[in-house]
């Protein structure tokens, strides 16, 4: 039996961070994943994250997957793949297929960062071939470039729905409808705005009552919910779609470390089963940690975090460095960790009721019922300013810890304020060039160039665009509603794609004036 | 403390045998609570077997007991309490591989034959005969064909329902902390959390925990756990339906009607626990499943792509002298004993039921169980 | 846990419901109206529920429906997901053949 | 057909060479090394097998070797999840039904 200072289970954001900082303190370090890929749930992120510059933000998941795992090269991890760990035993032997045999090991310590499992909902139908979780639609299209399907309805709207119904259109894929049972949009309005003006229609308060078909799935059938979540009558819709993708919530998946014999409690908050840990995810049995998904459900950014923190408190377990050493890192971590926990979608926030930001603006109700917001309501929000000329428009209404605009603008023309949660301004006196790097460095896809008034009764918006086919310069479409309207004609004056984008390209289109506040998207005519 | 609760008999485990005795005397019409420390009905051994339902191989102080339940019971089992319990009766097969071993099957097959069980030694083409599936190392076995299988699970679970649609009282997560005798005769159960529970009698049927409980009023089974573990595979389409074991002990199953294949046995090392049977659910070691699968692949080089979907482990509470102890406690009138199974309580589980409820209510019972009394261990010389 | 429940207590009977034919356990095929029915005979407990269903005992384990089973017994019984226990977690993680179970890399101590 | 040609992030998906397997004895073709399950969905395949107790159909649910919703018959053996094992030249899948290949 081969023994090893640390073991790591999962080789997803938080088990490479976590193996980033014992390896490069010197200790002999392995990290077991049962993936072909290391990077867990990353490489199938291809949007890009939310945060400040520590937490790797405007980076696309699959790039800070990279890399991390070029981080962990360079450390000396070594990082096992196709290695399946079948059982967390007593005394911490960690047993693992890997091909055609089984092999025990021993670890010091046990790290595990084994991240989180779908939850599904049943409904009639659920069974049939074409009913799929939304990880398999990511896991299908950005990982084997696969399309799941031609035209699916998503049921959920958290992130994960949001951030994948838009993945599905990248992917060439038509998304019928976005559909969940609460009355409001779980997940970032900016996230549910890009998909919204694309033309994708919202319907919250609403379930699937029915998937059709017999061998696959030919189509299905929703219906509005009373309060106590049960269908109303007479209110069903029937979408003719081949696919249905599910992205109704993760679980921790904890059952390695339920085996293990630590204690554990199930958390409604932390999304089920969890280990019981201290604030530095070390469980009741000495030197076995938790990091990441599998110890409470939140975003990739904060599963790194946690993972450097078990890290750190591994190699002071075993004697690689001073307790000192320790507290001061995990005290600028839990800094790091704590600004990501704040604003509206902060774990502490969960199931409470949010109807202002932080400024004391109202939650635009159409945002969270719709997912886009009204020209009316769009007016109420400090990044949305009319100038003369090139401006930036900020449609960022929700407090979310998130900055990139700030650096991302060379004249300095934006600012977030000393809180990151707070919402964008633009500075007094700023002079706008038009560069674009804001609309590329949003992560929401919230910020838009426009030119008001072009002074021949046109305007000019810029907007994100991340589609194929990119629409030539001088073809004529239309100009989108933030729901996906045919609002006019437009015309597209260029498309700028240049590496700093990093594949965000920025289509200017020419509108009537009138619609310089409205058109937020274009569609080729 | 005032008693809040009084039965007829107050059991103490909720295993596949408090729960049989519960579903016997209130067919009786008697009134039961059943205590269970664990939050599960049948958390024990009862859940934690092969399932087989064998007279074969067995001592034959025992032997009555488990070819009565084969004759009487076992066939009308599962109209009975209106649960498949899954119940096969299409023989086992101890197989051996080795001389030695066909020297140790002889010896256990002339005892039973003794006892007038239907069991034989087989040549191995007998014995492909019947198993087809079998290696050729097999050189032969002892054949019993009434012996057989059932669902561990179900069945303990079928007579716990059918004992409470009939008015028994279960009662989960109570721990037992001692029993008392009141003017002479044993009368009531006290419990962790404070309750006190009172009966005409009381049965101890706790699996290991009973020592311990027993040990309260100064009655001692000797016994000690041993820890056994099962691999379950995937479903496979089916194979053959005899119960398997072998001379060498190396495995022992059968392939259950869900099509999966429950095979039990052991590293050779389990003798000496770090816990002593101390946890709720037992932990498995991490090499004794691949060593049951060494096993397996012996006698069936066919299953070698059989996938293992779950391993669990369980405690078998083994008597000084393998047997059970059932039945009165002379000196301590109000007290009936049932444990110390030694790993093969659950074929004459039904059985124990049943005798024991007539114990109970008429103060004997129509099997011999005498040679699994209490009092009989003595010194050696 | 451990805490004291009487199997006695009045649940109420049973009561049909139309969605009782939607299937729950995807590798065992169990319906909702089939783990309703077990906990009025008496499964009270998610481990009872599989030895009696097989509910999360198929090829998947109950990777998919253990948090749906959960549900479904937590309401018949009129209390909250989070005072039922979950199963065991038992080793193998995932389906492993008997052939690279038993193929242990060679080591000269057993622990 | 259902392949994407080139995405607007990832850019044109790298894959191995073009393999040929089959499917019920009907010979397609597939990326060597993709899951079998992304080279049937590639061809259009959506069955992957049929259930024991109630006959029904099943395919690709999570994708990543959890439900094993979609195993299938490959190269003889049963219950294998197609999801996350590899595409060989040559292998032989089968829609599996109930423990045996279809038409077993």
């Amino acid at each position: 039996m081969k023994r090893y200072e640390v073991i790591i289970v999962g080789a997803g954001p938080s088990g490479l961070s976590a193996a980033i900082e014992a390896a490069k303190r010197g200790i002999k370090t392995i990290v077991f994943d049962e993936n072909e890929k290391p990077g867990g749930q990353l490489f199938k992120q291809i949007h890009k994250f939310f945060g400040s510059k520590k937490h790797h933000a405007k980076i696309r998941g699959f790039k800070i997957g990279e890399e991390l795992l070029k981080e962990a090269d360079e450390a000396g991890v070594e990082v096992v793949l196709n290695a399946t760990v079948i059982g967390l035993y007593a005394d911490k032997e960690v047993v693992v297929r890997r091909g055609d045999e089984v092999s025990h090991y021993k670890g010091d310590t046990v790290i595990v960062a084994t991240g989180a499992a779908e939850n599904m909902v049943t409904f009639p139908g659920w069974t049939l071939p074409g009913v799929i979780g939304a990880g398999a639609a990511q896991t299908m299209m950005n990982l084997h470039g696969i399309k799941p399907g031609k035209k699916i309805l998503m049921l959920g709207s958290g992130n994960v729905g949001l951030v994948v119904s838009f993945q599905l259109l990248q992917a060439g894929c038509e998304v019928a409808a976005l559909v969940d049972a609460a009355p409001k949009i779980g997940g970032y309005g900016v996230h549910a705005s890009k998909v919204a003006r694309t033309g994708v229609p919202f319907y919250l308060s609403h379930t699937i009552t029915k998937a059709h078909g017999e061998d696959h799935v030919t189509g299905v059938t929703i219906s509005k919910v009373d309060e106590h979540f049960s269908p109303i009558e007479g209110t069903e819709k029937y979408f003719d779609v081949d696919t249905i993708c599910m992205a109704v919530g993760l679980s921790p998946m904890s059952q390695l470390l339920k085996m293990s014999g630590c204690q554990m409690e199930d958390n409604p908050k932390k999304g089920g089963q969890v280990p019981i840990t201290d604030e530095y995810g070390e469980t009741s049995v000495p030197g076995l940690f938790a990091a990441g998904d599998v110890s409470g459900i939140e975003e990739a950014s904060s599963a790194m975090i946690e993972g450097r923190m078990a890290g750190v408190c591994v190699a002071e377990y075993l004697g690689y460095c001073t307790e000192e050493e320790k507290e001061q890192i995990l005290a600028e971590l839990k800094e790091d960790l704590e600004s990501l926990r704040q604003g509206m979608f902060a774990p502490a926030n969960r199931g409470k009721e949010i109807t202002e930001t932080e400024e004391g603006i109202a939650v635009s109700k159409n945002l969270l019922q719709h997912g886009f917001l009204t020209e009316k309501e769009v007016e109420k929000y400090p990044g949305v300013v009319h100038k003369v000329g090139v401006h930036p428009v900020m449609e960022c209404t929700q407090n979310i810890p998130c900055n990139p605009c700030q650096d991302a603008c060379p004249r300095g023309c934006i600012t977030i304020g000393e809180n990151i949660t707070y919402l964008p301004i633009v500075a007094d006196g700023s002079k706008c060039s038009g560069c674009g790097m804001c609309v590329a460095s949003c992560s929401g896809q919230a910020i838009f160039l426009v030119d008001e008034d072009c002074g021949d009764g046109s305007a000019t918006v810029t907007v994100p665009y991340e589609f194929f086919p990119i629409p030539e310069e001088g073809s004529k479409g239309f100009g989108l509603s933030r729901n996906g309207e045919k609002l006019c004609e437009a015309t597209v004056v260029s498309v700028k794609s240049v590496a700093a984008y990093d594949h965000t390209n920025l289509l200017t289109m020419r509108v009537p004036k009138e619609y310089a506040m409205a058109a937020r998207f274009f569609k080729a005519g | 403390m005032a008693v809040k609760n009084k039965a007829d008999v107050i059991i103490v485990g909720a295993g596949i045998i408090g729960c049989a005795v519960a579903y016997y005397l209130t067919k009786k019409g008697k009134s039961v609570i059943v205590l269970e420390a664990s939050d599960n009905i049948g958390n024990g051994g009862s859940s934690r077997n092969g399932g087989g339902v064998r007279q074969s191989g067995r001592d034959p102080r025992e032997l009555p007991l488990a070819m009565y339940g084969i004759e009487k019971l076992w066939p009308g089992l599962s109209d009975e309490l209106g649960v498949d319990c899954e119940y096969h009766k299409e023989g086992n097969l101890r197989l051996g591989k080795t001389e030695k071993h066909l020297e140790i099957l002889q010896g256990l097959t002339e005892r039973a034959k003794a006892c007038g069980l239907d069991v034989r030694m087989i040549d191995a083409k007998e014995v492909k005969q019947i198993n087809p599936h079998l290696s050729d190392e097999v050189i032969g076995a002892s054949w019993c064909p009434t012996d057989g299988h059932a669902n561990p699970m179900v069945t303990t679970l079928a007579f716990y329902r059918k004992a409470r649609m009939q008015g028994a009282r279960f009662i989960t997560g109570e721990p037992v902390k001692r029993l008392r005798k009141v003017k002479g005769r044993l009368r009531e159960v006290l419990t962790e959390s404070g309750d006190v529970y009172e009966g005409d009698f009381v049965l101890v049927a706790a699996g290991y925990a009973s020592r311990k409980i027993l040990g309260t009023v100064g009655v001692d089974v000797p016994m000690h756990v041993e820890l056994m573990e099962c691999l379950v595979t995937e479903a496979e389409p089916p194979m053959f339906n005899q119960m398997l074991g072998t001379a060498e002990a190396d495995f022992y199953g059968h392939q259950s009607d869900h099509g999966s294949f429950v095979f039990g046995g052991s590293s050779g090392l389990e003798l000496n626990n770090k816990d002593e049977g101390a946890k709720n659910s037992p932990g498995n070691a991490a090499i004794t499943a691949p060593c049951i699968c060494r096993g397996i692949m012996k006698y069936f080089p066919e299953l070698a792509d059989a996938k293992i979907v779950r391993t669990w482990a369980g405690y078998i509470d083994i008597c000084q002298d393998g047997v059970p102890v059932l039945g009165f406690v002379d000196d301590i009138p109000g007290l009936v004993v049932a444990c110390a199974f030694s790993g093969h309580g659950f074929g004459i589980a039904p059985a124990v039921g049943e005798q024991l409820a007539m114990l109970i209510t008429e103060g004997k019972t129509s099997v011999d169980i005498s040679g699994l009394r209490y009092g009989r261990f003595q010194a050696k010389i | 846990m451990n805490q004291i429940v009487d199997r006695s207590r009045d649940i109420g009977e049973f009561v049909p419901q139309p969605d009782d034919d939607m299937l729950v356990c995807r590798c065992e095929e169990v319906t909702k109206g089939e783990i309703r029915k077990a906990v009025h005979d008496g499964m009270w407990t998610i481990t009872e529920i599989r030895r009696y269903l097989r509910t999360g005992m198929g090829l998947c384990q109950g990777q998919t429906c253990a948090r749906l089973v959960k549900g479904i017994v937590a309401r018949e019984l009129g209390i909250s997901p989070a005072q039922l226990e979950p199963a065991t977690a038992r080793s193998p993680m995932r389906p492993i053949e008997m052939k690279v179970l038993g193929k242990e890399e060679v080591s000269d101590t057993w622990q | 057909m259902n392949r994407i040609e080139e995405h607007p992030i990832l850019g044109e998906p790298q894959k191995g060479r073009e393999v040929t397997f089959t499917f019920d004895g009907k010979e397609m073709k597939g990326c060597e090394g993709e899951p079998i399950a992304m080279a049937l969905k590639a061809n259009g395949v959506m069955i992957h097998r049929y259930t024991k107790k109630e006959h029904k159909p099943r395919g690709i649910f999570c994708a990543i070797g959890r439900c094993t919703d979609c195993v299938m018959v490959v190269n003889g053996k049963l219950n294998v999840r197609t999801c996350i094992t590899p595409l060989e030249e040559g292998m032989v899948v089968q829609t599996q039904d109930g423990v045996t290949a279809k038409g077993a």
